[in-house]
């Protein structure tokens, strides 16, 4: 019998999702039961706990966690989580309920021997409760006691090769979409930048020096499948520079209907029935740029006006590839809405080479440049990109030697308001008032 | 209970540390099929809902069978999942970045059995462990963050709000009948770590009512002017109170009318918590999206200011996005994600397609750039 | 001979465009010949001395007017600008220059007996130069001394039944568009209620009680010839709310290209040829709404969803017509960027009926509403649109108790942050941290 | 030149006082076929550049042939277009909003008479009095403002700039070969009484120095407070000064680096006066429209930061002006105005196209939606 009543929450066992509900349950049983005789560092009834806590926020709608004292693992700042009951009488098994954020791999690829450990080493020491994963990305360890940080930490990194992620005003565990690894779109190799990337700054990582967070995101093309450009003070968004390829017989396939050649990699094969393929309406129609034509069974594309938005090759990936001259586009800035409002990432970098034979050498150096302008200027809790707004994206220009180029606007601006610097007027600001009125009278 | 050390000593914390070694190398997590063909893809077919192909210029294979999961997780369930990824896939599993589980094969014919064991799982209660679908067209995992599972700030729950709209979405979880992607997200407080902004529906939790003033124990826990310059609108200021007991002490007072219980105070003071059952509730946004797909990234935008939390399937809430969905499914065009769609037919029409009220909350006041979401046109529908 | 030399200015009376140095020249010799003998009130070469000032500023680039002094007539807070001359003794015909804002008629229609009253009192008491017409609509008359103010307001008066523009702190002078006077697409009648509007409020255009200055322009329809939608504090601008007229008759002839249905009306009537009428192009497929129709010689508008943007009309006014359900839309707050930015007028009123019968009433009520609450609200010299964007829209609704709709905004707010009333949320806000506490430790 | 008094009594100022009359009525004014006809209008036609008809519904007709004219005129030019409407058009004649002069009659055969008799007036210098054209597909008459002719805070002049910008642009003030009709506007500071942040083109005369600060009288011209408030950047702060012959002076200090040199502190006081020979010129602004028609009205957006002062006939101006008016020419689609142009092709192709610099000045950086104008996508051209 389970330890709390949840009569509430049961209602989450019903309905096709999967419910979290029946897996807590049966997480609970499992430890109530504990067959394999594991010698459980936290309490038994954890998760029993933990339904209770959760039951008791579903009949009065708040929550019960408190703010987390500072607890952590020794030498870094983050990549835990302090957590504590607010009625840890009635819910002692969920009294101190840390998690920890353990730095998933690129591309979020596992071996099943490797998940085995860890879901053995968080059965012993955590809850066994996890996210699969944390919206930053990283796999969630969610609830342990303090006593179990340093060992977990121990565990995971002489057992398991395994470091922690980021929290805290650091830099968080970046992430990325699964990219050339299994995808065809991809314009560069996001799973081993990421990896790179998250290797070369694991001190910015564990180590809070930095005014505020700061996320990495790493998408292989301007699809943006791991939504970068919303959700990291950097995006590195592949793109290419040359032309997109066309194999014309393969679009004409598309445009004679043949079932090999479903519209869209068959993305819409669904209940409804959107008539036949038409190149016309879903290709070039929609091509926000209209630089494609098709004639005479031959599609041409207009490639010094295309931006690259994806739609055709989408549509058409049997017929239609990206360029060879590849490369990735930085944007910086992007965040959730505290406090300033929401911002989407803004383009400081056209194109850059991705090259892991210099050690990404053009990318490294923009990312320091924009660090050094950031900590040098950043107030406490300011993100990147509220201090490009308070300061101006000139200013991330000058941080980063990159020339103003019309790519960086999607306007110029509307307002004339133009600060000049005292340098770029002739004659300077210094003026001799008494000369001016010897021309102007009072 | 005994306490069983790995041999870390905490007088010496440094002896035999390791740090700073970061993730796991994904070489060699890849399945040899990736491995092998990486950056080598030629195209891919999406078969079904929930099984896409991938052929490599080598004219290798990779099948890939997509399953829903609830992110919130028991070991239990990663087990399950190697047990799975064991039998069919050779030890090879992966997570895709809106918490599906994929399930990769190297030939047609180990597809069907790994569908059939998938579909023939599930819980007592009568869910599904491993629903196959999310691709496509169609509706796919809503990402989410911790809500009353394990955060102090949230106003609302998000496993459960997201269990509730999955089962009334599942339908568009199986099926890609929908005129392109749409992507549900969900927050459960303004921190948004959801990061829901860009969502086509986005489901978010959130307060209405001031913080209260824990005036007794707050000089203690907080610093003053962390609280104070924490406010965005600049509603609260330092002040002495004086509590029943007669003793005068260092706290804080909050201008009410001007606070818009973004709740960044709490972030910085516990004594100044917000939470409130009948105050707390759910805002929907929509039309939001982040591919640069024919049109540019974009906001959602407050489409539902306020429903209440309905504990625990919140019904008004998934009624609202099932006339979204429906709403667009009927009227789009196919490749328009709903925000397109939205601003196609105008956001007047919108709210009268899918059934919703509009009131003054969703007209944008806060700072100058609310001015440009007004409507500086004669162009309008009646 | 020239009083003073212009090398400079001479060089601006070649070209084509009329020369306004040619013009300001001819008048000073004008005056300087006399030929009617007329007593001139202020300085005979004021034109002489203003071409000097002007060449002077010409040489280096700078103006020489000084700040105005308080100049004006007798119970009137606008109307006159003065303006003095900071090199006076240069140039002593222009010392004092103040210019006099004439109240212009509505759709700027002139008897030539009137002009030529009114140039008979200027080259009299003024200057002679004028501006024709100011940027508000003004008659500007140009220049003179502080003495003949009031002698030129009582002769406006007496004689020429004419008064004064607005300046300061009041309504400016409101202007419109020639609307029905001679236009097919004009939804109401601008000149009247231009005229109406003036008179309502002659004390609010000459008796400063306002924070800043407010404007009303009115166009018919949306093309907006006056730019109501950008420089008026109060746009008023003509639309409709039914169906626009069809006659498909004269669609087909535009379709044929008959010479007698030039596509819009013969506005390309210039060098460039641009083929011949394509309706597909040059009218649906640029309906911004894509709401119409051209088949089997039929052309279909979906009303509903038609935005009045008036282009199908524009192009075709032979055959399309505004519909019969006509009134306006009122926007607020345009003005230029001084201070914190430009504004284009806001929509407040998607509709309203022009109703002379009584008086306007519903016009007027919106209008002295909307005052009441920016006389209670507005800081000095904050304009509307400032006063606007800094108590946000919501304050504008409930000050003129209109209820908020879709149609006010472009798209609804981006950000969650919503203020709420105390009394649209349940309990309100005072609540008792005790016994929050009996749920929550602390 | 003895004063004459109009009976006009200072000492007794109410004495048969008239106020408050308003305008002269417009019914006063009407041609006889407007006054007829009004509201009754069919159609319209433009026969060929600055010639209308307009056809009543009764069958009636008016012809409009439109002249271009400086507006700042003399009584002398006013009297030769009254001279000109007496003899052709029965004593009436109307402005245009763009301060176009409308000479109308009320049937066919008296366009030729009059637009013979308009073209045939010239001044001496050579320069139309009366060119006929400024309608449709084509540029019309150039909005302005004072300049040095009268105002006390320009940064150039109005009258000048304007007429050596028609003077280039004069074929097509007499043609209509373009895609949309093109509206050139002209204000000579930031105040923009031409309003011009909507023209597709707009001339802009602006400072680029802080103000200078005549310490000395500041504080007995001005008030020092109303000074300090004036300032959008809050750059101004009260500040004792001591002058050269050691008094000590109430007055005002400026933060050099926070000026945008915007002149509101020069508007409000006589003390701190912005104009410089080399600091001041002009900023070109393109792109905006006032029209609701296809697309929505729109700002203009800064396209060349600074040109400088050069009188008589800001060569460098004309010449950034006509090669915009050119590519826009060669370049747009039949309808589409300057801005929905640029915003078609995309502004980095606008730069290039029209040869025009783009540098770091152009980027907002003005208050917080300054933001919005970034580039918030990987959508762009190379
Ligand atoms: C597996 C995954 C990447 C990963 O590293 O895990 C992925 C994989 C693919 N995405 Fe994606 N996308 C994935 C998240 C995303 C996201 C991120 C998100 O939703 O948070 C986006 C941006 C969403 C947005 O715009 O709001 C995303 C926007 C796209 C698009 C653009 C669609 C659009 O209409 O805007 C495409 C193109 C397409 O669908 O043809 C795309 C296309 C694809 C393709 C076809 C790429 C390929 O050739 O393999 C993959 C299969 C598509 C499918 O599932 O229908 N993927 N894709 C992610 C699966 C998430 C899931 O479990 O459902
Ligand atoms: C665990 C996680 C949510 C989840 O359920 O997945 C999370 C949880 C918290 N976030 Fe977050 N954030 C998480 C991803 C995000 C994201 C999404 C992302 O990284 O892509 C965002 C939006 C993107 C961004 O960074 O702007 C996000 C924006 C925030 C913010 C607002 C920051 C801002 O500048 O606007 C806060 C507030 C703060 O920093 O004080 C916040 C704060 C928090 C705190 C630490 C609460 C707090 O105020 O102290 C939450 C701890 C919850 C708990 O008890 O476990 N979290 N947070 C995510 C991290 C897991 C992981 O490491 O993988
Ligand atoms: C006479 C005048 C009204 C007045 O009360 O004085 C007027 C008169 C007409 N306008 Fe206008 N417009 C006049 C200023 C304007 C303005 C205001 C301005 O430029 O400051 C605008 C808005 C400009 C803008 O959008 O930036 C304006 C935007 C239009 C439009 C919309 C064109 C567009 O492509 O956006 C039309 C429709 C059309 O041209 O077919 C229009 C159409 C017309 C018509 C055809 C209306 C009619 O049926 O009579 C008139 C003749 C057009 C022509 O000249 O080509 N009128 N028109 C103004 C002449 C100014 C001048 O001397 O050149
Ligand atoms: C005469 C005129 C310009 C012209 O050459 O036509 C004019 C001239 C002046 N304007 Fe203006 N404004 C004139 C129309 C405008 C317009 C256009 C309009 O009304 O359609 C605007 C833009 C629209 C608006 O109101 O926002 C305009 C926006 C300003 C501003 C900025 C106001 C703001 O809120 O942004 C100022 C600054 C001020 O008020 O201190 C200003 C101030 C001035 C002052 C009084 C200078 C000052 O700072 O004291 C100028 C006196 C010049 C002089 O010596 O004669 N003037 N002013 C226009 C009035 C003539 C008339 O009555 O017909
Ligand atoms: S972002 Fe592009 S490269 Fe990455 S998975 Fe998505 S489609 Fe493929
Ligand atoms: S990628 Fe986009 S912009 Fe480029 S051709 Fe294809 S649809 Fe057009
Ligand atoms: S969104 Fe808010 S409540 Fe939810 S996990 Fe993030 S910080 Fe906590
Ligand atoms: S909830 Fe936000 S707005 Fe309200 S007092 Fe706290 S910080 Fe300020
Ligand atoms: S605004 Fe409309 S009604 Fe007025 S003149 Fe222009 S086209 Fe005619
Ligand atoms: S007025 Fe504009 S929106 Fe309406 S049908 Fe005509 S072109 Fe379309
Ligand atoms: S724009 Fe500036 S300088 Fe020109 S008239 Fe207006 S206030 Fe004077
Ligand atoms: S010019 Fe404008 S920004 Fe500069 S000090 Fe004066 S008011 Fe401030």
């Amino acid at each position: 019998m389970a330890k709390h009543e949840t009569p509430l929450l049961d209602q989450l066992e019903t309905g096709p999702w999967p419910s979290f509900v029946s897996d807590l349950k049966q997480q609970a049983e499992k430890r109530a039961k504990n067959v394999e005789g594991v010698e459980f560092q936290i309490p038994v009834d954890v998760v029993e706990d933990l339904l209770g806590v959760l039951e008791l926020s579903y009949k009065h709608g708040r929550t019960h966690w408190k703010h987390g004292g500072i607890v952590g693992v020794f030498g870094y700042g983050g990549g835990v989580i302090g957590r504590y009951c607010d009625q840890p009488t009635a819910f002692p098994g969920v009294a101190a309920f840390h998690t920890m954020r353990v730095n998933h791999p690129a591309g979020k690829y596992y071996s099943t021997e490797y998940l085995r450990k860890l879901t053995e080493l968080w059965d012993f020491r955590g809850s066994g409760i996890t996210n699969m994963h944390g919206a930053t990305g990283d796999i969630i360890l969610l609830g342990t006691t303090t006593p179990q940080l340093e060992e977990i930490f121990w565990t995971l990194t002489h057992d398991l090769g395994q470091d922690l992620g980021g929290s805290g005003s650091n830099l968080r565990t970046p992430a990325d979409c699964l990219g050339q690894s299994r995808c065809e779109y991809a314009c560069y190799d996001t799973n081993a930048l990421v990896y790179f990337l998250t290797n070369e700054y694991q001190d910015e990582l564990h180590r809070p020096a930095f005014p505020y967070k700061f996320k990495f995101k790493l998408d292989g093309c301007p699809n943006c499948c791991v939504a970068s450009i919303a959700r990291s003070d950097m995006s590195f968004i592949g793109t290419w520079r040359d032309d997109i390829r066309i194999d014309q017989d393969a679009v004409n396939k598309y445009v004679e209907n043949d079932p090999a050649y479903p519209a869209n990699a068959g993305a819409f094969r669904g209940s409804k029935d959107w008539g036949p393929f038409d190149i016309e309406k879903e290709v070039t129609g929609l091509c926000p740029t209209k630089c494609m034509k098709f004639a005479n069974k031959k599609l041409t594309i207009d490639n010094s006006n295309c931006t690259r938005c994806m739609h055709c090759i989408n549509v058409m990936p049997r017929a239609l590839k990206i360029g060879k001259d590849t490369g990735l586009s930085i944007l910086c800035g992007a965040k959730a809405p505290i406090l300033d409002g929401a911002q989407m990432g803004s383009l400081l970098v056209p194109f850059v080479e991705v090259n892991p034979d210099n050690d990404y050498e053009e990318i490294t150096e923009i990312i320091e440049n924009v660090w050094d302008w950031w900590m040098e200027e950043g107030k406490n809790r300011e993100r990147l990109g509220e201090l490009i707004m308070r300061q101006g994206f000139q200013r991330l220009l000058e941080a980063t030697g990159i020339e103003a180029q019309p790519q960086h606007v999607s306007y110029p601006r509307t307002n004339p308001y133009i600060f000049w610097k005292e340098d770029e007027v002739e004659g300077g600001w210094e003026r001799d008032v008494e000369e001016y009125r010897k021309h102007h009278q009072r | 209970m005994a306490f069983i050390s790995t041999g870390y000593n905490p007088a010496k914390p440094m002896e035999n540390r390791i740090t700073d070694i970061g993730p796991k190398d994904h070489n060699e997590f890849y399945p040899p099929v990736i491995q092998k063909n990486k950056g080598k893809w030629s195209h891919h077919e999406i078969l079904e809902p929930g099984v896409l192909v991938h052929v490599a210029e080598s004219g290798d294979e990779v099948y890939t069978v997509r399953a829903g999961g609830a992110r919130l997780m028991s070991t239990t369930m990663i087990n399950e999942i190697c047990d799975i990824a064991d039998k069919h896939c050779n030890g090879h599993v992966r997570f895709t970045t809106r918490n599906n589980i994929e399930f990769m094969v190297d030939s047609k014919d180990k597809v069907e059995p790994l569908k059939n064991d998938l579909a023939s799982r599930k819980f007592d209660g009568g869910s599904y462990k491993f629903p196959i679908g999310g691709t496509g067209a169609g509706i796919t995992n809503i990402v989410h963050t911790q809500g009353w599972i394990h955060c102090h700030t949230p106003a609302t729950d998000a496993s459960g709000t997201v269990k509730a709209s999955m089962d009334v979405l599942f339908n568009d979880f199986q099926d890609m009948r929908l005129p392109a992607q749409l992507r549900v997200s969900m927050a459960c407080c303004l921190n948004m770590c959801g990061a829901v902004h860009c969502s086509d529906i986005a489901i978010l939790g959130y307060h209405r009512k001031p913080p209260m003033l824990d005036h007794e124990y707050l000089d203690k826990v907080c610093e003053i002017p962390l609280a104070v310059s924490a406010c965005p609108t600049a509603a609260i200021r330092p002040s002495k109170q004086v509590l029943a007991n007669g003793t005068e002490v260092k706290s804080v007072a909050v201008k009410n009318e001007r606070c818009m219980y973004c709740g960044n105070c709490y972030t910085m003071c516990p004594s100044m918590p917000l939470a409130d059952t009948v105050g707390d509730g759910i805002v929907l946004m929509a039309g939001g999206k982040v591919s640069n797909r024919i049109s540019e990234p974009k906001f959602s935008k407050v489409v539902v200011a306020f429903l209440p939390n309905e504990m625990p399937r919140w019904p008004s809430m998934t009624s609202a996005i099932t006339k979204m969905v429906e709403a667009y499914a009927a009227d789009a065009n196919k490749y328009e994600r709903l925000g397109d769609w939205a601003e196609r037919i105008g956001w007047e029409k919108f709210f009268e397609k899918c059934e919703l009220e509009f009131t003054h909350h969703l007209i944008d006041d806060f700072r100058q750039q609310a001015y440009m979401s007004w409507r500086q046109t004669t162009q309008f529908k009646f």
